[in-house]
């Protein structure tokens, strides 16, 4: 394209950008945040042989927080399409797997895979008619909520579901990778884990630097600006939904091979979608280590004020015996986090590096 | 050849008629200019054209092909791309990124997709900004930013609306010069809602002009600058030109 | 840190590089260390927080007495008087919170578990007990699906659902006969989860046995339902004689309320495993409406004199009545004492021996002391029927544990 | 239903050049214009008449089902009561909603303090249950005033999401907190002196209808408070155009702050109304949020009478649902009407296709 340019303009305001304009970055984000998940998976890998088991146990809950957070986090963070209904596919992942597991025997990880293409196709089918009839904000939060609910409500009464008791995974003798059994404080529930929400970390840092990704990205920040220059708007948003679905269904089959028991409440109850919401929120929507901050914190959250509830220090011993306390302090926490940093620890942080 | 080509189309907005039986055809390489006082339906004639919205009657017709309510980006992607009144760049990204974004559709390696993005940008004179976050730019760099986008695309036919309005005299010139550039070098066919009579009368081939959603007059421009029923709709209304 | 967690790492790794199988390695073997010095230690599970968080205390404070009164008679005798200690674990009602307390208090020596209340919290429990090879014994816990997965480690002390509800129509077969006004047909007004559906289910089954006729047969939501009126107006449409009704407290109380606005035409309102109609709160909540509902449940019992000693002592110590719930883990944690100390040791593998052989006599009621089948439930557990007589709730049939006579019949009908 | 929103709503329409007219549902529709009613005559009465249609054929299909008159009949008056109180409930949140553009998830757990409140005075004073009207709305209104200002208001409540979690952690926090003092055990208040009617074979309560006669009430009070005061005219304007109304010298945030009071207020109403006809307990709030929220949408947000007649819409379906599917529950059938509504009507049953 060559012809008449438009000369000059003013140049952004102080600290000449010339140098800044024409230079590339050292290194392309995507890359940078790749090495940096590595190096963070390294210094995972041997936790679970210094943690104490009790601590063991946290840093899966933690990592099962992390999944379903970095699914979240790419449709409504990366895609600003609030779901307030996430539990419809951790459920969705849980269940598809026991089912498979419980009346057929199939191996969780193929039962995994199976959570990942059910989850991803409802959530496209929701998706497509909460985009065709342009749902937006609050009433896209609202209609993903009932969603979900609607999803626990026939579960808890449908008869292949096994109704209100859920499922059981049946024990084996022994262990088995094949189908994810160990002893009870076994490290590898951890390596599994983590090597699950490495994967699904490294596949949300793909996809928000692919091309699908910047469509997404300007979707979210301004949706008729993407249509008007040609962005195929409703393919990419079940796209993103689709991604999202599966990696939180991935966290619901893990669940359900870790505790090894399942119920309509655990798999589909809206607590599980506000998880999914607060450990993003408090973490920082819409980037990529905001859900690895916020499932550390909102994980080990519950395990930190019942130890101090069990054994209390004099000045809370008031406390003992009181129910309600941990919860309160951590609706007190996600107030104030919101409150007092509305992007996040990470959004907040980062916003801070940059000035 | 005619490239665009707009029959009977009508839009109502619960009861209030935007639009009605707004008809004309623009051919390969044309500038067409849009005028008409406020509230007359430009804006929603190029929500129309584009797809953003579905006219109640009508039909439009890009290169030959019926297009009336298509979805925006197919037709965006198939040549027909238009800027915003109101500048709408993509918060969080960069100049460049904007712009990437555009030209991206075609599928080719990332360092030439880089280097034909700054080329736009250079183009429309943001060479400096362009790794800056797209929300530091000042107005009149968000108008060319907007230019910008929709030149990525390389678009056949491009709608601006207002894309003077908000520069000073001296920021149009450059403008207008490239729009005119675009034509002979590309030549790519454009529409262009303006308020600023100057503007109009040195660039375009023809002008429509459009007053309570229908056309009142099209011709060039001094046809319609002398037309009385323009003049009769213009009255009342503050001089044109003055501002948009 | 320690060698053998290195050791159980680098074992887990080769399973994962191997594929499948490998040898277990064992957790259990390491919360075996703390087993074998200072206090025997018995994990208590329960709901101290939540929802539940009333039934919880008073069950932990339950299972605290019983521990209190085994080492006031001298500790475990067999390992010469070595004490007991509770391990107390908050399972908050969430069943995801349970098994990790479950784990927790097995890392930390616990012989042997009581718990937990809740049924899906019991069911995530009892997959950790049989995982680390610790006994689990329940104290509350309706949901017989439990039993129905060949766990070795799995006992419970109360009765089942299922059990309820057949004693529950068989009782009612017997009470109305002998009152004069036989059962015709029975209505069902049941929550619609596993706990009200299963007793519904059950129930139907035992009465089509003694040739009782049912219906209809109708179901609620017990978190979202806030007026029965229709339903009930629906039982006063059908011509049944008797409604029996099964249900948590909130709803039971809204259903005991559309009754007395209804008035249907029945001789009798039959509570079965139901969360209030044998409760004292409830008395205090419905006043005039409760009088003289039935419910067939599991209780404390009340014609033993040890049991209202140890009723008398919780009154004295917490200033409240104790509930059945409480008792029962009163008798589960007593059901663990005793087989550690017939079994002479601590091993896991020679207590759960000892329990699956116990002879322990229970403060609830039942039909002798408490011996467990080969699935783990108690042979001997006994539902019992309780009436709310003047304000009051009475053991009522079967006559060795009545406190009263039945007064089959209601208030609204002459 | 009445249409006095009329010029007011075709002034408010948005300039058909500007580009958000291109999204016709991506802001949320326009609140509080239609409120009390919006649309021509025609129009209302064809919906009315679409409405009462559905509602025919549902209980017609209803009573095939039942083979008993009776029971449906008595499902029909049960709903309607319960949809009084639905509608109650909800026109403290389609306020909110409408004026200040908040999903507030706290109002449940509002209703739940309120309850609570008058619990504690009936325990404390022996007073009749109704009259605690006098501490426990002047009481939610301090809340919530304190809550919006303290919580809500500024910056750091903007987006969605972070209203969406702050209203959250609210109702954890409110709900724990009633915990943490009162205990989980469930509360009763009792109506001294209830009695109950037959209504063609229906059984009324005095207590429920006291509740649906108060929703009533309520709901010609909040119609003359929008439509007949200066400071209603305010709240509107507020509604329909924030920066506009600051333009005319409007203190937008005081009116965001009293508007927010007096949805709490609302609550507090309803929740004494209600305390009689259910048990109390700290999570009573969960349930009746889902509802609340399903009938603001149906009746179209800020609409407060779009609110009470989808409470009373809401209710119905409810008891249908029963007859319905058996073994399902209740709330099924509403949130199926409920996504309904969402994809064919966002605007809900009472506003206008914006």
């Amino acid at each position: 394209m060559t012809g008449i340019t438009i000369a000059g303009g003013t140049g952004p305001a102080g600290r000449g950008g010339t140098g800044r304009a024409t230079k590339a970055p050292p290194l392309r984000p995507q890359n940078r945040q790749l090495a940096i998940l590595l190096v963070l998976l390294l210094v995972a890998i041997p936790l679970p042989l210094i943690l104490p088991s009790a601590q063991g146990a946290v840093a899966v809950r933690i990592l099962i927080f992390l999944l379903m957070a970095v699914g979240w986090n790419i449709m409504s963070g990366f895609g600003g399409m609030f779901s307030f209904g996430h539990a419809a596919y951790f459920g969705l992942g849980a269940y598809t797997s026991a089912y498979l597991l419980v009346e057929h025997g199939v191996s969780p990880w193929i039962g995994m895979l199976a959570g990942m293409a059910v989850a991803a196709g409802v959530a496209v089918v929701i998706g497509y008619f909460a985009f065709r009839y342009k749902l937006q904000g609050a009433y896209f939060a609202l209609a993903t909520f009932a969603f979900a609910e609607m999803l626990r409500l026939i579960v808890t009464s449908t008869e292949f579901t096994n109704k209100a008791v859920g499922f059981s995974v049946p024990l084996i003798q022994g262990s088995s990778l094949w189908k994810i059994q160990f002893a009870a404080d076994s490290p590898a529930y951890f390596w599994i884990a983590l090597a699950l929400a490495g994967l699904a970390g490294a596949a949300s840092i793909l996809f928000l630097h692919s091309r699908s990704g910047r469509y997404v990205t300007a979707i979210r920040d301004d949706e008729l600006a993407a249509a008007s220059l040609g962005t195929p708007v409703m393919r990419h948003k079940l796209m993103t939904v689709a991604l999202s679905a599966a990696i939180t269904a991935v966290a619901g089959a893990f669940y359900t091979q870790y505790y090894l028991f399942v119920n309509p409440d655990l798999a589909f109850g809206s607590s599980v979608s506000i998880q999914a919401i607060a450990t993003v929120v408090i973490g920082g929507i819409g980037t990529v280590w905001g859900p690895v901050v916020g499932a550390i914190i909102v994980g080990s959250l519950s395990d930190v004020t019942a130890t101090l509830l069990r054994t209390p220090p004099d000045f809370l011993n008031f406390l003992q015996g009181r129910s309600g306390l941990d919860v309160a302090l951590y609706a007190i926490l996600l107030i104030l986090i919101v409150r007092l940093l509305p992007k996040g620890i990470v959004g907040t942080a980062m916003a801070r590096w940059r000035r | 050849m005619t490239i665009l080509n707009v029959t009977g189309v009508g839009k109502d907005f619960r009861g209030l008629r935007a639009l009605s039986e707004v008809e004309f055809e623009v051919g390969q390489g044309e500038i067409l200019g849009i005028i008409g006082p406020n509230g007359a339906g430009k804006t929603t004639l190029f929500n129309v054209i584009c797809g953003a919205l579905a006219p109640d009657t009508g039909r439009v017709l890009f290169a030959g092909r019926d297009v009336t309510g298509r979805s925006p980006d197919r037709i965006a992607r198939a040549g027909m791309v238009r800027t915003f009144q109101l500048m709408r760049p993509f918060g969080s990204m960069s100049v460049l990124e904007n712009v990437s974004l555009a030209a991206q559709h075609e599928r080719q390696p990332a360092r030439r997709l880089r280097e034909r993005s700054l080329e736009v940008v250079e183009r429309v004179g943001l060479g400096q900004w362009a790794h800056r976050p797209a929300t530091e730019l000042p107005t009149a760099g968000l108008k060319r930013l907007e230019l910008a986008r929709a030149l990525a695309m390389r678009p056949k036919v491009l709608l601006l609306d207002e894309v003077l309005a908000g520069l000073v005299p001296a920021e149009r010139e450059p403008v207008l010069d490239l729009l005119a550039d675009l034509r002979e070098q590309d030549g790519t066919t454009l529409l262009f809602i303006e308020h600023i009579m100057a503007a109009v009368m040195r660039l375009s081939d023809r002008v429509l002009v459009l007053d309570q959603g229908r056309v009142l007059a099209a011709g060039s421009a001094e046809e319609v600058t002398s037309d009385p029923r323009v003049i009769e709709a213009y009255l009342g209304e503050e001089p044109a030109g003055a501002e948009g | 840190m320690s060698a053998r967690k290195l050791v159980a790492g680098l074992g887990a790794c080769a399973v994962l590089l191997a594929g499948c199988g490998g040898s277990a390695p064992s957790g259990a073997a390491g919360a075996a260390a703390g087993r074998d010095h200072g206090p025997v230690k018995i994990g208590a599970l329960h709901p101290v927080s939540g929802a539940n968080a009333v039934d919880g205390q008073q069950m932990r404070r339950g299972a605290q007495l019983a521990v209190e009164a085994i080492n006031a008679a001298g500790g475990i005798k067999s390992l010469g008087g070595r004490k007991v200690e509770l391990a107390e674990g908050d399972t908050q009602g969430k069943a995801e919170v349970g098994q990790s307390e479950a784990q927790r208090l097995i890392s930390e020596g616990a012989v042997g578990l009581v718990g937990t209340y809740q049924s899906a919290v019991s069911t995530n429990v009892a997959v950790v007990a049989e995982r680390n090879r610790v006994p689990f014994v329940m104290d509350v816990t309706a949901s017989d699906a439990i039993f129905a997965h060949g766990y070795r480690y799995a006992f419970r002390v109360q009765p089942g659902s299922e059990a309820i509800s057949a004693a529950a129509a068989a009782y009612l077969k017997e009470v109305s006969e002998k009152a004069g006004k036989p059962v015709r047909k029975v209505a069902f007004l049941h929550e619609q989860t596993d706990f009200g559906s299963g007793a519904a289910e059950a129930f139907s089954k035992a009465a089509a046995k003694l040739g009782i006729q049912m219906g209809p047969n109708i179901s609620y939501d017990a978190v979202t339902t806030s007026d029965l009126t229709a339903q009930i107006t629906q039982v006063k449409a059908s011509g049944a004689n008797v409604l029996a009704v099964a249900g948590y407290y909130r709803d039971s109380l809204l259903a005991a309320k559309a009754i007395n606005a209804v008035k249907p035409n029945l001789d009798a309102v039959w509570g079965v495993s139901n969360g209030a109609y044998d409760q004292p709160k409830f008395v205090t909540d419905a006043g005039a409406l409760g009088e003289r509902y039935f419910s067939t449940n599991y209780h404390y019992d009340a014609k033993n004199d040890q049991t209202t000693k140890l009723r008398a002592d919780y009154q004295r110590r917490f200033g409240a009545p104790m509930r059945t719930g409480a008792v029962l883990a009163y008798d589960a944690v007593q059901v663990i004492a005793q087989a550690v100390d017939r079994a002479g040791g601590t091993d896991a593998e020679k207590v759960r021996e000892a329990i699956s052989a116990s002879q322990v006599t229970p403060l609830a009621v039942g039909r002798g002391p408490i011996r467990f089948a080969a699935n783990g439930d108690n042979r001997n557990a006994l539902p019992v029927l309780m009436q709310i007589q003047g304000g009051q709730v009475k053991q009522v049939y079967p006559a060795e544990k009545a406190e009263s006579q039945p007064n089959y019949s209601v208030t609204w009908r002459p | 239903m009445s249409n006095i929103g009329n010029q007011k709503g075709a002034a408010l329409a948005p300039d058909a050049e500007a580009p958000g007219a291109a999204s016709p549902r991506g802001k949320a529709p326009h609140p509080l214009r239609a409120a009390l009613g919006g649309g021509g005559n025609a129009a209302i009465l064809k919906r009315v008449a679409i409405i009462g249609g559905a509602l025919v054929i549902a209980i017609a299909v209803a009573l095939l089902k039942s083979g008993s008159g009776l029971v449906v009949w008595q499902s029909v008056v049960t709903g309607l009561l319960m949809g009084g109180l639905y509608g109650l409930i909800a026109m403290g949140l389609t306020l909110i909603f409408g004026v200040l553009d908040i999903v507030n998830f706290a109002h449940g757990a509002l209703l739940a303090v309120a309850m609570f409140i008058a619990f504690g005075v009936v325990q404390g004073t022996g007073l009749h249950p109704y009259l605690t009207l006098l501490v426990a709305v002047p009481a939610l209104f301090l809340i919530g005033g304190v809550v919006h200002r303290g919580l809500l208001s500024g910056t750091g409540g903007g987006s969605l999401e972070n209203q969406l979690l702050i209203t959250l952690g609210l109702s954890l926090l409110l709900e724990n907190g009633l915990l943490m003092f009162f205990g989980a055990e469930p509360k009763t208040v009792t109506l001294p002196g209830d009695f109950q009617f037959g209504l063609f074979g229906a059984v009324v309560t005095g207590a429920r209808l006291y509740a649906f006669v108060g929703a009533l009430l309520l709901g010609a009070l909040l119609f003359w408070l929008l439509r007949r005061t200066r400071f209603g005219t305010a709240i509107r304007a507020v509604a329909a155009n924030g920066p506009g109304a600051e333009l005319v010298g409007i203190n937008v945030r005081r009116i965001h702050t009293l508007t927010f009071a007096i949805g709490t207020a609302c609550a507090g109403a309803a929740a004494v109304l209600a305390a009689p006809l259910i048990t109390v307990t700290p999570t009573l709030g969960e349930q009746f949020n889902i509802t609340a929220f399903v009938v603001v949408v149906l009746g179209g947000m800020g609409n407060v009478g779009g609110a009470l007649v989808g409470g009373l819409l809401i209710g119905l379906v409810e008891q249908l649902t029963t007859i319905y599917m058996d073994g399902q529950s209740s709330l099924l059938g509403v949130f199926v009407v409920f996504v309904v509504v969402l994809f064919l009507r966002p605007q809900g049953l009472f506003g206008r296709r914006a």
